[in-house]
């Protein structure tokens, strides 16, 4: 057992920051600090700097343009990000789709849309819930038919709906849990396609939430035809593809980065802003025990996801065991954006979201702290809900 | 002992209760609070002169109904149920209370006024640079002949985009921490020299940055003994935060219900998620955090009329309904899961009021503090 | 609404204050500082002083016994009960079985068991729970079958195990629920007898507690003969008269005079306890931070109950509500204990239990503490477990 | 990074694993710990010669293993989940631990007598006045000639029956809690002046109460520097501390694997209780928190040899342990209900040592103080 990085990762480590520090762009900054709806440009910026980089996709295989870092190196990195406070690159392309279409994709497929997912051309999103079905995904009821098309070509006509689509307003294509076979198991007859957003028949509705933000959407889907080609994997045998899905990207589940630079955050906040006798509010024993008692559950978490990725990297695949992190991860997440509300005093009751930079009122750090708060709720309901990942663990890890 | 209401608080109750219901719905808030104005007139002159309400606490004299504390925390848990923004806070309660206790030469007149829906206050404490002590003033009132001229910063004055009179904490004398010193004004808000920034504010209700300069108002804008207001401000502050409780309690019990109903109706894994053990006992838990906050409040509505109790009393309510604030309010949320964090719920705009009134006159670390104070001595 | 107690209600404080200093055995005190197992004639002592004074058993009808105290009256005895570290009354005789026998019992059964039982001249255990029941109390399996003695006189024959049956080493008489008609559904077919503890065929056996004490035992029963006149109301309908058992003396099941003295003493024992830096440990931050929380809640608590009681005075009966009163109440002892456990250091280990007064180790708030912390991890079990209270309230309550 | 165990340390586990497995289930600890002498000498005899474990930590020219912190870790995760009360503890981990970093003269031997089986210590450094200060001493040990007299009380020396040789904090100079002036004696327990008042412990333990009158003892008693052992006794009590961390994990992995077991086979309402939903988000939370203990205890036991890291590591792996064993231990008991109560299973014996486990070494809030101190500095 030992917790040494070698030369060379310390000099990796050097190199990741500096690049960051050179290539973040800086209008989205200000943005991200306000707590601001982003564009899609400001998104695709930091995107395009990284494709250009290499940088963008690093799990890939080395192949289609991944870093082929270690898994070190990709701690590192995820470190490093999160200590610029950098957006992470949106998944639904690169992390989610991409490794789907690697592995169980035509070539044609491959062809087709690796390079535009690497390089930000097109934009993805998720249509996996349903309104009614939460954390069962399997009961999903968006349907897919086989009929011939006009052209002699053959399609899928979908109908249902899709709902809690992350960023779908932005989306050129995405990707679809339906049901091609109403009469199967739950679990089967069900496929996984590939669907052009712009196809007619798609309609996408905001969802707007608690905080006032649009980040999440509803997608109906009236008689949309889908070509056949665009299925990846067999009819019917799409549960596969999400429950690969699913398993594949579990690092970094844990947001451990993020978090400690959450704690940073509260901390800078809390040594300016002063509490009623007016000393530092990181000076006060109640908010600094808060503070203190986040910091070890964050310890704890981190060398927890230290030990999956070690028994990981021999071999023992990411079992249920990172339900824990999930959960674990999304109760620090929720309790920073506590503490950062409580740190803001009045000032957390303003409300100016999209109002632009002179809209400010109060300090800095107080800005978009409630609206934080708010919208982190949903990390424990998400992914599904924190009550679901203690089911799994009930019955995966403890056999009840 | 006794904790029977009177047959007249039990009329107030249903009536304020059966005319929200009739006219407050969820539809008709959103649409006062996402108004230009951000609520509606018409309903503040139903209270003045259809309900009569805004006279709950004010003695038969002065033309109210008789009541007092416990007339407040009946208005206000209703209110809290159907997430009023009106400002009976800012005007009955904490306005009220100051002209009430006051004994100021115009109290009678402006009281009147009150009831009659024409006066409206807010409430100018709290400052940029303090959190929740309220004798950290920056703001200052210089004597100047007779009257006073006042310059300062105030910070998230609730419901001033609306008010027709501030009322102001300031400095005629001491340091910036200093507990003498401390003066109350009611100042017109149409003043020369008083400017505002106005904004919504993440609950619904619309606050101001109120900014002093060189106000000059006259030696009748002095509530309270010039220098010595601070017992005054405390007084008001504590019944507003017992008020502030029930609004809460209202605000929670909507909550839990809500959360019942939805838990019922709402099917997952083939069966309605009511049916899963760990979400029936969460919300036995939620109900559990009602009933001691309901407990809480009747304690310090009915500790808050005496001095000797009061402070105690009230913070010692304000950690439980801050705790449970949080504890019901983000398992609402939980337990309604995605729907629970959209706009388009009433369930996530009780989240936010509720989340907002944690924090409000003094966090529960804040209240903690003070019991503490109070209960252990000061700290050797 | 009001919170005034009356002057009649000052001077009767005064009265009952007055009796219990003068009144109260001292031998009593010093066992129950060392947390040493009582005996019979310990518990007696103070049930005597209290028979002869007329106040042993306040909630009897008048005629037999009751003081007739309001209920507020009630309140303030228990408070100065719990403020003089008193013993409460053993429940068994005077709170649990008397008031089935004076509401179902003959005229028999009323003149032979209450005046014993108000003298303390019998005394009383409680067999209901039956190994592998708990909580699930209806579940018993101890049966008992009419038979024709030998004397031509009718019996029940009796067989089968009870256990966590308190104090039954001393008892000389118990209730029992037994399960008459084995074909009836659950909760019918079960009488209730009262059976002479010295009895042949029964045999009590210690059941030795985590912290070393001997308040339980299992009482077997093998054939043990009980003569039918000694069966309270109806066959087969013992179930109603544990119905109303369970409903009857719910006022003090929070236990809220018991825990305000408790907080008292931790705060006494921490005013002298000193802390790292040599300062008393209620000065403390964090401890004088969890005993002002405890005090809230035990607030929050009292006025629940106060509520409660209000709300039965008016004519609602006690309802499913006392299990918040139960759930909290023993949360708080609970509490209590670890604080007391924790403000021990050091001291809370030593083991002399049983051991008499010269055997102290430490200073003597520490002696009994990790004991005591123990024992009371009891409190959420017994009396339907509290995760058991909780079904009750989703049930009854919220209907769920 | 590197989480894995070399082949040394996994046979190492699995030999103490197997042997207690074989010689000390839960009845021959009963008998072990209710005879006269508390314990069965036949057991660390056997530690010594057939399994050779107490050498675990001990350089290789020193006869021992070659091993370190890790190797304590092991042997003491395994003792955790066996209830034993062995003192390796007292003797290898701190004992050892003194020996190893303090240059003694004698070191060599003593380990090697500590190896044989034949050395036993027991650390004497609580005192009745002092909390978790390991300055806070009132014992005192006077240069007399070449040596030292030593008088004072040392409280609940845990395995002070068992031992030869006392590890004895003391002052020779500063006053009661001066960082400086602390030193270190190794005291034989039968040396004259030195009185014990023995006595069982709650967790199944012996221990006692150490009288110092007027002991004589040699230069050669002094281990460390005079008057500057402070940090010695801290980085020893760190070692320990992070040892007893892993105590706690075997104790821990034994509650929830017991509690899952009996919830498995134990019925209720007609179903065995592990269905109950509730009941089963228990044993999850319990089994996170066993998980997060693990890794807390993984990460101080690799950085206890860090100087620099050492204390902020260890202090927060024990309040994350604390926390763990309270929880843990409560629902252990919980789940079981009734039988969880009863000295009979091994159950509550598990729960009684994970409870002292929580204090020993200092308290949740003292570990909590000391991260805080180390992490945001004093407060101002």
């Amino acid at each position: 057992m030992n917790l040494e990085f070698s030369a060379e990762d310390n000099a990796f480590r050097a190199e990741v920051r500096a690049f960051i520090e050179q290539n973040y762009p800086e209008q989205l900054r200000g943005k991200q600090d306000d707590g601001d709806d982003l564009t899609k440009d400001d998104y695709l910026s930091w995107h395009k700097v990284l494709a250009r980089k290499g940088w963008v996709a690093p799990s890939w295989p080395q192949a289609l343009g991944g870093t082929n870092w270690t898994s070190t190196q990709k701690y590192i990195w995820s470190e490093e990000l999160a200590r610029a406070d950098a957006l992470p690159v949106l998944p639904f392309g690169v992390v989610m789709v991409a490794p789907v279409i690697y592995t169980f994709g035509t070539p044609e497929q491959k062809e087709r849309f690796l390079p535009k997912i690497y390089n930000g051309e097109e934009w993805w999103c998720q249509g996996y819930s349903e309104p009614g079905a939460g954390s069962d995904l399997a009961s999903l009821k968006t349907k897919a038919e086989r009929i011939t098309g006009d052209d002699g070509k053959e399609y899928y006509l979908v109908n249902g709906q899709k709902t809690w689509t992350t960023l779908a307003q932005h989306a050129d294509w995405g990707f679809f849990l339906v049901r091609t076979d109403p009469t199967a198991k739950i679990q089967e007859g069900i496929s996984f396609l590939l669907i052009d957003m712009k196809s007619p028949g798609i309609e996408v509705r905001r969802i707007t939430t608690l905080e006032g933000g649009h980040e999440v959407n509803e997608v109906w889907l009236e008689n949309v035809k889908v070509p056949v080609e665009n299925r990846v994997f067999e009819e019917n045998k799409g549960w596969t593809c999400a429950k690969f899905l699913l398993a594949h990207e579990r690092s970094g589940i844990a947001g451990v980065a993020r978090s400690k630079r959450g704690v940073e955050k509260i901390r800078e906040m809390a040594a300016v802003e002063l509490n009623d006798d007016g000393t530092p509010l990181i000076q006060d024993a109640s908010f600094k025990r808060k503070v203190a008692e986040l910091e070890i559950d964050l310890t704890a978490l981190e060398f927890t996801e230290l030990r999956t990725l070690a028994g990981e990297a021999s071999g023992k695949g990411p079992g249920p065991e990172s339900s824990l992190l999930k959960i674990k991860g999304t109760e620090i997440q929720q309790r920073l954006t506590e503490l950062a509300l409580e740190a803001s005093g009045h000032y957390s009751s303003p409300y100016l979201r999209d109002a632009g930079d002179n809209a400010r009122i109060g300090p800095d750090y107080a800005v978009g702290r409630a609206g934080a708060y708010f919208n982190t709720r949903k990390t424990s309901i998400y992914g599904g809900s924190n009550e679901i990942q203690r089911n799994i663990i009930a019955k995966m890890v403890l056999g009840l | 002992m006794d904790f029977n209401f009177t047959e007249e608080q039990s009329m107030l109750r249903d009536t304020v209760a059966s005319y929200l219901q009739d006219n407050y719905d969820f539809d008709k808030r959103r649409k006062a609070i996402s108004s230009d104005a951000g609520r509606d007139p018409a309903i503040w002159s139903a209270f003045a002169n259809e309900l009569g309400i805004l006279g709950a606490p004010f003695s038969e004299d002065l033309g109210g109904l008789g009541g007092d504390a416990i007339e407040n925390m009946i208005v206000m848990e209703e209110f809290g149920k159907a997430l009023v923004v009106e400002p009976y806070l800012g005007t009955v309660v904490i306005g009220g209370g100051f002209l009430k206790h006051s004994g100021h030469a115009g109290a009678a007149d402006l009281i009147g006024s009150i009831i009659e829906g024409k006066t409206i206050f807010a409430f100018a404490y709290a400052e940029p640079q303090a959190r929740y002590t309220w004798h950290d003033l920056k703001t200052t009132a210089k004597k100047d002949g007779a009257g006073y001229v006042i310059n300062g910063h105030k910070a998230v004055v609730v419901g001033a985009p609306w008010a027709t009179h501030l009322i102001v904490t300031a400095r005629t004398g001491g340091g910036q921490r200093e507990e003498s010193g401390v003066s109350v004004f009611i100042v017109e808000k149409n003043a020369k020299g008083v400017t505002t920034r106005d904004y919504p504010t993440v609950d619904g209700q619309r606050a101001s940055e109120v900014y002093f300069e060189n106000v000059s108002v006259g030696a009748d804008a002095l509530i309270g003994a010039e220098g010595a207001a601070l017992p005054l401000v405390n007084k008001v502050i504590d019944e507003a935060t017992a008020a502030l409780c029930a609004e809460a309690v209202g605000a929670m019990r909507q909550l839990h219900t809500g959360t019942l109903e939805y838990a019922k109706q709402r099917k997952q894994f083939g069966t309605a998620i009511a049916n899963f053990q760990v979400l029936q006992h969460r919300m036995v838990d939620m109900f559990m955090n009602v009933e001691q906050s309901v407990s809480m409040t009747y304690m310090a509505t009915i500790k808050v009329t005496d001095d000797a109790e009061r402070a105690k009393a009230v913070s010692a309510a304000k950690v439980q309904i801050g705790k449970a604030c949080k504890f019901v309010g983000q398992n609402a949320i939980q337990i309604h899961g995605g729907m629970g964090m959209t706009d388009e719920l009433a369930i996530g705009h009780y989240f936010k009021r509720a989340t907002m009134i944690e924090g409000l006159f003094g966090s529960v670390d804040h209240h903690l503090r003070r019991y503490e104070t109070l209960s252990f001595g000061k700290a050797a």
